[in-house]
C-alpha cells in the first residue's frame, strides 16, 4: 500500500497513535467557584443533602457493577461514576417540577430525582417493581412524576423531545422550564443543530447542556467535534456557558443563574459542563483510548471526595457524621439489591402492557 | 350529506379538534401563513392564532421530535409533513421515539400524536417524492397508519386520530385533495380506527385497495360489472390496526382475492395481506391471491413512463381474470 | 377561545401578519464590486460569455415556464430567474473539473455546466433525449462528465453528497474541489451541522454555498432561520464570506478567492450569496408572502440586466453586438422546444433501465 | 478449510477487498483507533492506515452522505453502523438517494457503497436497540439487502457486496460476532448475491430462515428429527434479491412451509416470502405456510420477557406440528 507516501488523514490522530509525544487532555477544567454554600444561599442541610446523593449515586452504581459483573442482571451498563456532581449541582439549582431529560447514562439522574435506589436496582435487574417496570432496563431510568423524562438510547434522539418539553412548557405558560442533558458524542448529531434553532427562533425555556466528559465511547472529544463545545451557540446567537462539572457547588451557582434567566425570560441557554467518566464506556471497554495518567489526574479532583472535604472544611459536619451518612446509604443500596433479587419479574403477560395508553392492537397476535 | 373536498374534510376535522381541546395544536411547513401547501390548513391560522398553528423550519427531525416531547407533557399535537417522502428524515422520532417511549419508560408517559400530510406519488415528481410510506411504518409497533380513499372516511378518522392517546401516521394524496365527496354532517363525526369498509358489495372476487388506490380498483369494478363480474370492494381505511376479520370474511365467500397497493411488492400491505389470507382462509381459496403493487423501480419522471410505473385499472381488471381464472 | 388573553407566538411573524407597519426586506445586498472585469483578470470574450450564459438561463427559463403554462410537460418547475448571477460567477471561478451540485433549482447550473438547451428542454418533456433520460425532470439536471453532480429533491439531502464528493477529491488527491449549493431553507437540516463538523474536522476541500433568496418557500429567511447565515460558520471555526449574489462579478470575485484557498489548504469555507428568487418558489405558488415593492426593487438590480449594461458601459460590446447574441440565445432556446417536441418519449423498457451499474434485479417482476 | 469466527470471517473479507482495490475504505463510530465497537475492524488501522480507516462523529445522516456523494465519484465506501438501529437517522441517505440518485440522474452516476453492521436484537438492550431492519430495507428497489447466518456465507457475500456496483445492505448481528464455522480457504471466495443456500435437506416440511434465525431453525430441525420430521431448511442469506425460485422448488417437494423471520410481523419477509409461495406454488400446498416472528410489540428489557419475545425452537416446532397437521 502507499504508506510511505504522504497519506491523506481525515480525522485527527488521537493520542495513543500520535507521534507528538506531548500528553493532551481530552477536556480543560475551568476553575471551580471560590464562593461558601451559604453566599450561594444554600443552607447547610442542603449540602449535607448534596453530598448524600452523591454518595449514594456513587456507591449505587459501584455496586450495580459488582452486581453486573456478577452476571445479575445483562444488557448494557453505563456508570455515570465521576459526573455525581453535575446531576447534584443541577436538581437543587432547578425547580422540583422543572423537566429533565437525558440520554441513557441516566442512573444518577433518576437518583436525584426520586427514584429510589430500591426501584432503580430492581429496574437494573428488569423486575416489575424497577422505575421503569423493568421494561426500559439501565438506558431507561424515568420517574416522568416528579419530572425526570427518562434515559434514552438513540444518541442525540432525545434532544428534540428535551425542546417538546419546552414547548410544552410555553405553550401551557407553566412557568417550568426543560433541561435537556447529553454527551459531547451528540453534540455531532443534526438533531441539535435543528432544535438549536427551533428553540432560539421560537424562544423556548430550554437549556441545551453537553455534560462533556472528554470521550464519545473511544474516541476523544477533539477528535469528532471542531472547536470549543459552547462555541457552537455562536452561530445561534444563544446565549452559552462553560463551566467546571467536577463540583457540585460550580454547578449549581452557574445552573441556578441560568435557570432563573431562562424561566424569566424565555430564552435557550446552551451549557458545555466539563466533567470526566471514570470508568469505561460501558462494561466492556478497554479503555486503551486513554492514559492513565490522564484518569488520575481527573480522580484527583474527584467531586464525591470534594464535597465531603468541604463538609468537613467548613464544619458542616464532622468525620463522623459524614461516616453515619455513608453507612446509611452503604445499607440502602444493599438492601435495594436483596429488594430487586427478590421482586418478582414481570409476568409473561406484561409483555404486552404499557404499548398503549387507549385500546391496544397487536398485529396478528394470536 | 355535505359534498366536500377532501382538503375541507380532513380542515374540518381539524378545526373541530382544536375548537373542542385547546391542546390540539398544528405544526409543520408552511402550515400558518401560507395556510399550507395544499391548503389543508387554510384559514385556521386566521381562527386559531399563532400560538397552535405554527410554521417551522425545515427540520423534519427536530420538528417531529418537538412534537413527541410536546406529546408527552400533554399536549395534542398534529404535526404536518409536506409528504411523507420527508418524514424519512424523521423517521428515527417516530420508529425509535413516538412508538417505543411508552412501552421503554414501563407506561409513564403518552405520546399522543398525529403526523400527517400527503403519501405516495402524485403525477411526475420523480423518485423522490413517490413512495407510499404506509405499509413501512406499518411494520412498527405501536403505530396505527391510517391512508383513507374519501372525504367521509377522512373527516372521521382524523377525528379519531387527533383523540388517539398513542401515535397515528396519517396518510393523505396530494392529487386526492381537490377529490369531492360527501361527509356526513353527524355532529362530532367519528369513525373508529381499525375498522374497514365494503365499499361495493359482489359475490365473485374481494378487492382490497385504501387510498388513490381505491379510486382505481372502483373504475375496474364498474368495467368488470359490465362483464359480469361483480367484485366486492373493501377499503381497509387504516393499515394498520388491519381489519383482517373483515377481509377474511369476504373471501370465504368470493373465494377470491386481489390486494391492490400503490406501494412497491417487497412486504408492502399486499403481501401482509396475502399471507394472512392464505393462512386464515387456505381451504376457501379457489385460486391464489393475486396483488397489484407499484413495480420494484423507482418512480421515473417521463410520463409515460410515469403511466405504466402506477398501477392501472387495468392490472386490476388482470389480476381478477387470473384469480377467476378467465385468460 | 382565549385569542384576547396574550398568546404566546413561537414562529416570528410575517410581513403582511405583523402589527408593524415597516417595511422589512427578506435579505440585504451587500454592495458588489467596483472593480473592472480585467483587474478581475477577466478578458473581454469571458464577460461576454458571462453574459451569454446569463441570457441563456433567462431565456431558457422564460420559456420553459411558457411551456410549462401551456401545458407541455408536468411535474414541479423551480425557475431561477434573478440568481444568474450565482451559477455564471462560479463557474468562471471554479476549474472546470472541480465538482459543483445543487438542490432543484437547477437548470442555471445545468446550463452553465454543459447542459445545451436541447437536453435541457427535452428533460422537462420528458423525453429520451433530455440530459437525464427524461428519468430525472426538472429537479434532477445533471451532467456528471462535466462534474455537475445534478440537482436533488430533498432539501439538505445533497449536501452531505457534496461533502463526499471533497471527500474523494481528497482521498484521490486530484487537486478537484467541490461545491456545494443550497438554499436558504436547507441551512435548518441537521445534514448541514454533520457535513459542516465533519467538513472541518476532516479538511475536507468543499465550499458550502448557501444562495439566500429571501426564501424558503413561503417562509422569509427571518421567519425560519435565527441570526445571520453566514455567522452559522462561526460554531465550528470555519472560514466564511457574505456577498452579493445578484452581480457576476462579484460572485465571480469572490469565489475564485475562495476556491483557490480551498484548493491550497484543503479547509472548507462556509460561503452565503445572499440573492433574490423572481419568481414562486414553483409554478403554483400565490406569492402573497411579499410585497410588490420587495420584488420590483430587487427587479432593479437584476443581474442579467446589470452585465448587459456592464458590457455597454465598459464599450466591450455595442448595443448591436448584445442583440445579435440575444437573437441567438432567443434562437437557440427555440430550437430547443422543437427537438423537445419531437424528442421520443423513452421506449416502456427504459423504465427499468439506469436503476443498476451492475446486474439489474427487480424482486417480482413478471 | 479453516475455522473462523463470524468477526474474522467479515475482517478477511474487508482485509481482502481493501488490498485488491485502493478504493474501498472503511468508515464508520469507533472503526479505527478502538478497532471496531465489535472488533470486526480489528488491525485494518495498523494495515492500511489513517486514510482508509476513518472513525467517525456519531453523524450518521452525515458521514452515510459523505459515503454516498465518494461512492460516485467512484470511492467504494464501506459504511459501518454501530448498529443499523442507529441507521434509522440516516435513512434518508440510504432509502432517497444511494437508491435513488442513479435512476434520476438517467444512469450519470453510480453508488457502489456497501452499508454494513449489526441488525436486530442482541440481548436485553431495550426497544430502542432491537429491531431487525432487513425487510424494511429490501422494501425498497435498488437496494439489495443481506443477512447471512454463518461466517462462510458473511465472508463470500461480503466481498461480493464490495464489489457490487450498487447499493448492498449488509447486515450481522452482534450476538453472532464469535460464532465459529468452517470457511472457504479458496482464493478470492465470492457468493454471488442473491443465491439461497439449502442447508438441511428434508422432505416433509421446507422452513426459511436466515441471520441469527437460522440456528433457532437448525435447532428445531434437530428436534424434529428426532420425532421423525425432515426439515428441509433454506438459507436465503441474501434477503434482496431474494432466492424464490429455490424456494418454490423445495415447496413444490415438501408441500409444506414455515417461514423463521427475525422482524416484526407486518409485511416483514415472512409475509413477502409467504405470499409468493401461496401464488407460485398455490397446488403443491397441503397446508397454509405458517410465520414464527417477533411479536407485534417492542423488545422489553427484562430477561423473562425478552426471552418470551425473541422467536424460539420450541415456537419452530408449533408451526410444523402446524403445517404437518401434527396438532
Ligand atoms: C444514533 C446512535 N449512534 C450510535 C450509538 C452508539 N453509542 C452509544 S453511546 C455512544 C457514545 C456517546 O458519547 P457521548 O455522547 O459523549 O456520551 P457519554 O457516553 O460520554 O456519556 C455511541 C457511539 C447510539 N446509541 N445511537
Ligand atoms: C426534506 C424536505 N422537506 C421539505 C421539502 C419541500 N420543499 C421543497 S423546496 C422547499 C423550500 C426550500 O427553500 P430554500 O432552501 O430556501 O430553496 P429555494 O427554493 O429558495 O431555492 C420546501 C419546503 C423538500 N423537498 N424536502
Ligand atoms: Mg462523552
Ligand atoms: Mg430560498
Amino acid at each position: 500500500m502507499a504508506k510511505n507516501k504522504q497519506e491523506a488523514v481525515f480525522t485527527p490522530i488521537g493520542q495513543n497513535h500520535s507521534k507528538n509525544g506531548k500528553f493532551e487532555k481530552s477536556v480543560d477544567l475551568p476553575p471551580a467557584t471560590r464562593k461558601k454554600h451559604t453566599t450561594l444561599g444554600l443552607s447547610d442541610d442542603d449540602v449535607v443533602e448534596m453530598f448524600r446523593l452523591m454518595y449514594l449515586q456513587r456507591r449505587f452504581e459501584e455496586r450495580a457493577m459488582q452486581m453486573y459483573q456478577k452476571g445479575k442482571f445483562g444488557g448494557f451498563l453505563h456508570l455515570y461514576i465521576g459526573q455525581e456532581a453535575v446531576s447534584t449541582g443541577t436538581v437543587f439549582a432547578l425547580n422540583d417540577d422543572d423537566d429533565i431529560i437525558t440520554a441513557y447514562r441516566d442512573h444518577g439522574w433518576g437518583l436525584v430525582r426520586g427514584i429510589s435506589a430500591r426501584e432503580g436496582m430492581a429496574e437494573l435487574f428488569g423486575k416489575a417493581t424497577g422505575c421503569s417496570k423493568g421494561k426500559g432496563g439501565s438506558m431507561h431510568f424515568a420517574n416522568t412524576e416528579q419530572h425526570f423524562w427518562g434515559g434514552y438510547g438513540i444518541v442525540g434522539g432525545h434532544i428534540p423531545i428535551g425542546g417538546g418539553l419546552a414547548f410544552a412548557n410555553k405553550y401551557l405558560d407553566n412557568g417550568q422550564i426543560s433541561t435537556c442533558f447529553f454527551g459531547d458524542g451528540a453534540v455531532d448529531q443534526g438533531s441539535l443543530h435543528e432544535t438549536m434553532n427551533m428553540a432560539q427562533l421560537w424562544k423556548l425555556p430550554v437549556v441545551f447542556v453537553v455534560e462533556n466528559n472528554g470521550y464519545s465511547m473511544g474516541t476523544a472529544v477533539k477528535r469528532h467535534t471542531v472547536g470549543e463545545i459552547y462555541e457552537r451557540a455562536k452561530g445561534y446567537g444563544m446565549k452559552h456557558a462553560c463551566f467546571n462539572g467536577m463540583d457540585a457547588l460550580t454547578v449549581y451557582e452557574n445552573m441556578k443563574e441560568i435557570a432563573d434567566e431562562v424561566r424569566e425570560d424565555s430564552e435557550p441557554y446552551f451549557v458545555e459542563i466539563r466533567t470526566y467518566r471514570y470508568r469505561g464506556h460501558s462494561m466492556s471497554d478497554p479503555q486503551k483510548y486513554r492514559t492513565k495518567e490522564e484518569l488520575e489526574e481527573f480522580q484527583k479532583t474527584d467531586p464525591v471526595e470534594r464535597i465531603r472535604q468541604y463538609l468537613l472544611d467548613k464544619d458542616v459536619l464532622e468525620e463522623s457524621d459524614i461516616e453515619e451518612i455513608e453507612n446509611k446509604i452503604e445499607e440502602e443500596v444493599l438492601d435495594a439489591i436483596d429488594y430487586a433479587e427478590e421482586s418478582p419479574s414481570p409476568e409473561p403477560e406484561e409483555l404486552y402492557e404499557d404499548m398503549f395508553a387507549g385500546t391496544p392492537y397487536f398485529h396478528d397476535k394470536k | 350529506m355535505a359534498v366536500l373536498q377532501f382538503r375541507e374534510a380532513l380542515r374540518d376535522a381539524i378545526d373541530e379538534e382544536m375548537a373542542r381541546d385547546e391542546m390540539v395544536f398544528i405544526m409543520g411547513e408552511e402550515v400558518a401563513e401560507y395556510n399550507g401547501a395544499y391548503k389543508v390548513t387554510e384559514g385556521l391560522l386566521d381562527k386559531y392564532g399563532f400560538k397552535r398553528v405554527i410554521d417551522t423550519p425545515i427540520s423534519e427531525l427536530g420538528f417531529s421530535g418537538i412534537g413527541v416531547g410536546a406529546a408527552m407533557k400533554g399536549l395534542r399535537p398534529i404535526v404536518e409533513f409536506m409528504t411523507f417522502n420527508f418524514a424519512v428524515l424523521a423517521a428515527d422520532q417516530i420508529i425509535n421515539h413516538a412508538s417505543k417511549v411508552r412501552y421503554m419508560l414501563g407506561g409513564q408517559a403518552s405520546v399522543p400524536i398525529v403526523f400527517r400530510g400527503p403519501n405516495a406519488s402524485a403525477g411526475q415528481l420523480g423518485a423522490t417524492h413517490s413512495v407510499a410510506y404506509d405499509s413501512m411504518y406499518a411494520h412498527f409497533p405501536g403505530l396505527s397508519v391510517i391512508y383513507p380513499s374519501e372525504p367521509d372516511d377522512a373527516k372521521g378518522l382524523l377525528k379519531s386520530a387527533i383523540r388517539s392517546e398513542d401515535p397515528v401516521l396519517f396518510m393523505e394524496s396530494e392529487q386526492m385533495y381537490g377529490l369531492k365527496g360527501e361527509v356526513s354532517e353527524e355532529d362530532d363525526y367519528i369513525i373508529p380506527i381499525g375498522k374497514g369498509k365494503i365499499k361495493r358489495e359482489g359475490d365473485d372476487v374481494t378487492i382490497i385497495a385504501s387510498g388513490k388506490m381505491y379510486h382505481v380498483v372502483k373504475q375496474a369494478a364498474e368495467q368488470l360489472a359490465k362483464d359480469g363480474v361483480e367484485a366486492e370492494v373493501i377499503d381497509p381505511r387504516t393499515i394498520k390496526p388491519f381489519d383482517i376479520e373483515m377481509v377474511i370474511e369476504s373471501v370465504k365467500k368470493t373465494n377470491r382475492c386481489v390486494i391492490v397497493d400503490e406501494a412497491h411488492p417487497f412486504g408492502g400491505l399486499a403481501a401482509e395481506a396475502g399471507f394472512l389470507i392464505q393462512r386464515e382462509a387456505f381451504d376457501y381459496l379457489d385460486a391464489p391471491v393475486q396483488r397489484v403493487t407499484l413495480p420494484d423501480v423507482c418512480a421515473p419522471f417521463a410520463k409515460n413512463l410515469f403511466d405504466i410505473w402506477l398501477p392501472d385499472a387495468k392490472q386490476v381488471i388482470e389480476a381478477v381474470n387470473t384469480v377467476t381464472y378467465r385468460n
